[in-house]
């Protein structure tokens, strides 16, 4: 390729790229920037609390408001899981969803079940400080 | 000049993508999510699930071997630890490094819970075979139900590579699902009486015990079931270097450099096998259906154990330490706990439940040596 | 006997050593001098010294591949990280866990500045292409402007590793003179008035904001620019790690035992590229003059964006922080903020300066992207 | 192999190993389990004292009986390595022991040596703090 | 099924243990025994007796390589790192970091004794030779007596990998009994009188003195002699990254992360090595009684020229301080400072005796050089 | 070779070479050791000051003299950088230094650039705490 060419295609591509981001940048802003308290706070005060639970302890004391909220929360995504890669495959396949549909990893007696201990990574869990 | 951007064009992934990579990237970032925010075991579904967008994204070559002179992409080089059977085994030294076996050893009859929930392992093995799978297929498929990540990806590396994405992301999002899973089965099949039992203390156990315990399971587990060595030997020396108690640089460094440096490269490996031409298809869906069926037969016998150690021992042992017995370490123990707690506030089987929740991870490195040296 | 000490002698590297490798051994001194003294760049500045040291030594054979049984030297084995591409993906992963995105998504401008400042990589490479150079050896030494050694490194070992010893060297030594090359031009191209104006406060950046990004990013320019994806995915995934608050382990090792483990070898390894034969010839001096044209460029080019932008905001932006696109994080920034502290003290650019800084190490990765696929 | 009998080898086989490790456990604590203080404090409490050392500084103060104790120590297992190892030989090469037994290790004053420094690991060694 | 159970005890290691295992196994365990409880250079018994034990585990495959698809075992892969002389010198870079050259630059005339005591390396390299040994088997035995354990096991796995075993164990052992080999011999060769010297008070050395030696040893010792380069360089790098006092990230990750994790895979695939085929011979018990042969001729030399120094400079140096140049740094300083403290308590020679002490380092890497280039 | 030859030129070899370094260690010394407290001490002290330098923050007040002294210093060496090298080059091609003498890299401006900010690795660069 002419070298003229790489420099412009080089040029072009590298501010094509980097405008692109910033519009990448303004859609998530618009999506996940601040809002009003109560959403933004969330992902980033959530982790600590959580962090403190002792991990050979005894049973924390957890209301039953907060551990319903987690609870289901995570029904929720478990069942999130298996919609989102049914789907995704029922698409990617050309048979109905349906077709695959598995009985819902949501147990009934879930809801009330009063967790609030975060899942921890695998590895973390062994460490015993 | 026209040319040049109709050609540019065609070379980049915009054209190139085709609908199922398309939906492994979202699956991808699905993922993500959970394990960001919903914190699925995030140390490894976040590195599975980056592994597997950057497969997914089309003629970027990151996956791709070498040709003559051209080297191969990075993620092929990361994922020669993988296929050599490498990174489990030294990711088993640190978890080995990091855990506690004082509780098996001051209750040896843990270890039988440990075995009865590794019949979760088997069972699905014989209704994957039932589903179509061939018998390597259906034992790395049954092998989830060890609920042990290292362990079911060395098993699968080994039979089946190319189940590696769907084995491995159900293995973890299971074992994150835990506390969600285990419970109503373990309401199920347990009284309210059962369920209130509470446990004696735990003996001590000396310095010694605790330092001779690695080197005689290595020896007989070894010896018993040669297979097993490179997963029961890593863990046991990683063991030895925490409790011998002269060798704290080593078990320092097997606990954090070099677990998360293999992690990361593990994770991202393994990830990346997911390409979308082999999740995407209704084999992934019986994984995954198969996977949560073995979590929950593992938990049941268990269970079922634990109610049989209650009945032999007349009362003395609470059946619900045995779920804890599938690993999911320590997970499964904190959901023993918490639902003993339901019935009484006052009982705490935490430390009783870690006794099966480690014989678990023994069990199931035996149940995958067994499955090796018949299939592989 | 006196056979003998003729003949051990004749062994020695005494009566081995060319003129070359002298002159060689001296220049690894003076850049010892450099790194440990004027505090050039020295974490890479010393090893990469030392490996250029090393493999001056005659018949050591401590970079020579295996013959037959007999194995390879010591930096042989180091150099396959970089031959194979490892290495720098691997850092960027540690960078990226190092790195604060946070400046540029408050300000996204930014990426137009560290867009401009890439200009400097690709008028250089025009530039070489009259000074007899290849275009293989003109793109790697094009993107010494870049100002980022790892994708400069990433660049050259793929296209034309014979240079890697001179171009790393030039880019990390240029890099720790940013504070030297830049203000003059920085000053010739602004006037006071420009330099006086202060920025308004970067707006606050959710955590959400700061996890997505990296996400986004990597999709984004992985199908834009496939071949950018193994240095840009790397840097985002240590990002990701970073600002995911769930694997600070990860992130952890990544920034420290993990890049400072690779950043040894790949400084050995590159500057045992370095050997009198290849180092010592014309085209080293004019690579090293290339390279300062190269970061003058960019930074002129980014403070003539700067200018622009200044003009298109009605006054709202100040030129300054244009240079700061080069990368060389974050002494470019750094420099920014002197020099606009020298019109009125009370003048903070810094944070400002930080949003183009990253933004060209973005830049310059994808810039190598595409050089790599047309040239690779 | 039939399914079934892979399913039933497996089970049993995990349920024969963690059996085993049940009984190695037993004889384990019989041998190495809790007894009479002084014994099992031992190996816990010996490398405390020891790793105050300082590594760079002057002789310490040791009392003789401990000195004697330590020093005495190390000679009989410098002793138990030549002998087992000789023993293991001759095992295996069917000959007798007495056919390679050299001088023993340990040499006549070394019980009044007076040392109470453990024996540091190599790399440890090297660590100025 | 009774035909199923006969085949599963058939692939047990239980019927197809050899006496010899057997045998290798109970020594493991002492091994593990002295490691532990007796403390005996811990970090590196440990891994290299469960490395023992791990290999003498029947038909586990755990050192065999690849055959056709079916990858090898892990401790194979782990072994490469040996085999192709990586792992030592890259433990040299660690323990240059973590040594100070400061006592030697100080008083130089340390290094006679440092050159002297590695004698202990030639006398029984001859008497190998008388024993049956070859040229290379007899080298690999001498270098024991250099008291360094990276060092034994570079060359050895150069000239007599099949020997790394029982050398290995030797070098490590006696290093652990310096304690108690060498005071006898210090005392047999010393008056009282010479025990009694003072020494006067070491010099204070300059940074740049610091700094400098490393560069300039690496430089002329590698000239002087090619083949110690890999290891000489890579202790001075190591040393240059601790002193230069501008790279102490690169410093602490070779002391503790890099190290540590290449203690465990040295340790481990240098014990695998130790078969029952290859360690339970008569020439085992040849390399240990001329290992401690070494040791005692190492420091009587030591001792020797310690006299000598004393006559030469008219009793200003305590011969004492000889027996440190065997190298076990900082274990034989430590004992010229006891034997020393028994005539004299208020006697300091520990200082002092480090001089020797790493002056005995730099000796065997040179030893091993001479070896290397003549033999290898 | 001889066995015997072999010891010999072993035990010559590491005479030799230990030799040496004695004398590399007396010339380094009368070169580089201690000398009137002003140049010694300086290798030592520069980093401190330096890294206490705030990454993030406004610019330090820095003397008009030490800036200058810092600025002409890393002018100086970006010249010697160049300087070696070319002389190198131009002694190892046998080619005259001057026919590929390129503009000096330090531009007549920098002298009072008022830099004391030390150059830093890059990698520690990245690092925001
Ligand atoms: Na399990
Ligand atoms: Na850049
Ligand atoms: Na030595």
């Amino acid at each position: 390729m002419n070298k003229w060419l790489i420099m412009f295609a080089g040029i072009g591509t590298v501010f094509v790229a980097l405008i692109s981001i910033i519009a990448i940048i303004q859609v998530f802003h618009l999506i996940f920037g601040k809002r009003p308290e109560s959403k933004k706070q969330k992902p980033i005060q959530e982790p600590k609390p959580q962090s403190g639970i002792p991990q050979a302890g005894p049973a924390q004391a957890v209301s039953p408001k907060q551990a319903e909220q987690s609870a289901s929360a995570q029904a929720k995504s478990g069942n999130e899981l298996i919609a989102v890669i049914a789907a995704a495959i029922s698409a990617a396949s050309g048979l109905s969803a349906s077709a695959f549909r598995i009985a819902s990893i949501q147990p009934e007696g879930a809801g009330d079940l009063g967790f609030k201990t975060p899942v921890w990574g695998r590895i973390e869990r062994f460490n015993r400080q | 000049m026209r040319e040049f951007i109709v050609e540019f064009l065609q070379s980049t992934g915009f054209l190139n993508i085709s609908i199922g990579q398309l939906i492994m990237l979202v699956i991808s970032c699905v993922l993500l999510y959970l394990g960001i925010y919903k914190k699925y075991e995030p140390l490894l579904l976040v590195p599975i699930a980056f592994g597997m967008l950057l497969a997914n994204i089309p003629i970027s070559g990151i996956t791709d071997g070498p040709v003559g002179d051209q080297p191969g992409g990075l993620i092929y080089y990361l994922y020669q630890g993988v296929k050599l059977g490498i990174y489990p085994p030294l990711i088993f030294l640190g978890i080995g490094a990091m855990t506690d076996f004082a509780p098996l050893i001051a209750n040896p009859a843990s270890l039988l819970l440990g075995a009865a929930a590794q019949i979760g392992i088997f069972v699905p093995f014989i209704l994957a075979t039932y589903l179509g799978f061939d018998l390597k297929a259906a034992a790395s498929i049954g092998i989830i139900g060890g609920a042990d990540g290292p362990t079911a990806i060395f098993l699968t590396s080994r039979l089946k590579p190319e189940l590696l994405g769907p084995i491995a992301i159900a293995a973890y999002s299971y074992m994150a699902l835990v506390p969600i899973i285990q419970p109503p089965i373990m309401r199920a099949l347990t009284t309210p009486k059962e369920r209130a039992v509470k446990m004696a203390q735990l003996r001590e156990v000396t310095k010694t015990e605790r330092i001779v315990f690695p080197i005689g399971v290595t020896i007989f587990v070894g010896l018993l079931l040669p297979a097993a060595l490179p997963l029961v030997g890593s863990l046991m020396l990683g063991n030895l270097f925490r409790e011998s108690g002269v060798t704290e640089r080593l078990s320092d460094t097997a606990q954090h450099a070099l677990i998360n440096i293999l992690t990361i490269f593990l994770g991202v490996s393994v990830g990346s096998t997911a390409s979308a031409a082999r999740f995407l298809n209704p084999e992934t869906l019986k994984i995954i259906a198969l996977g949560l069926f073995a979590f929950s037969t593992g938990t049941a016998f268990g269970v079922f154990f634990g109610k049989i150690m209650y009945l032999v021992t007349g009362g003395k042992v609470n059946p619900l330490i045995g779920s804890a017995g599938v690993s999911a370490v320590p997970m499964a123990a904190r959901v023993s706990q918490v639902v003993g707690a339901e019935t009484d506030p006052t009982n705490f089987l935490l430390m009783h439940a870690m006794g099966p929740n480690v014989s678990g991870v023994i069990g199931s490195a035996v149940a995958a040596g067994v499955l090796l040296s018949i299939l592989g």
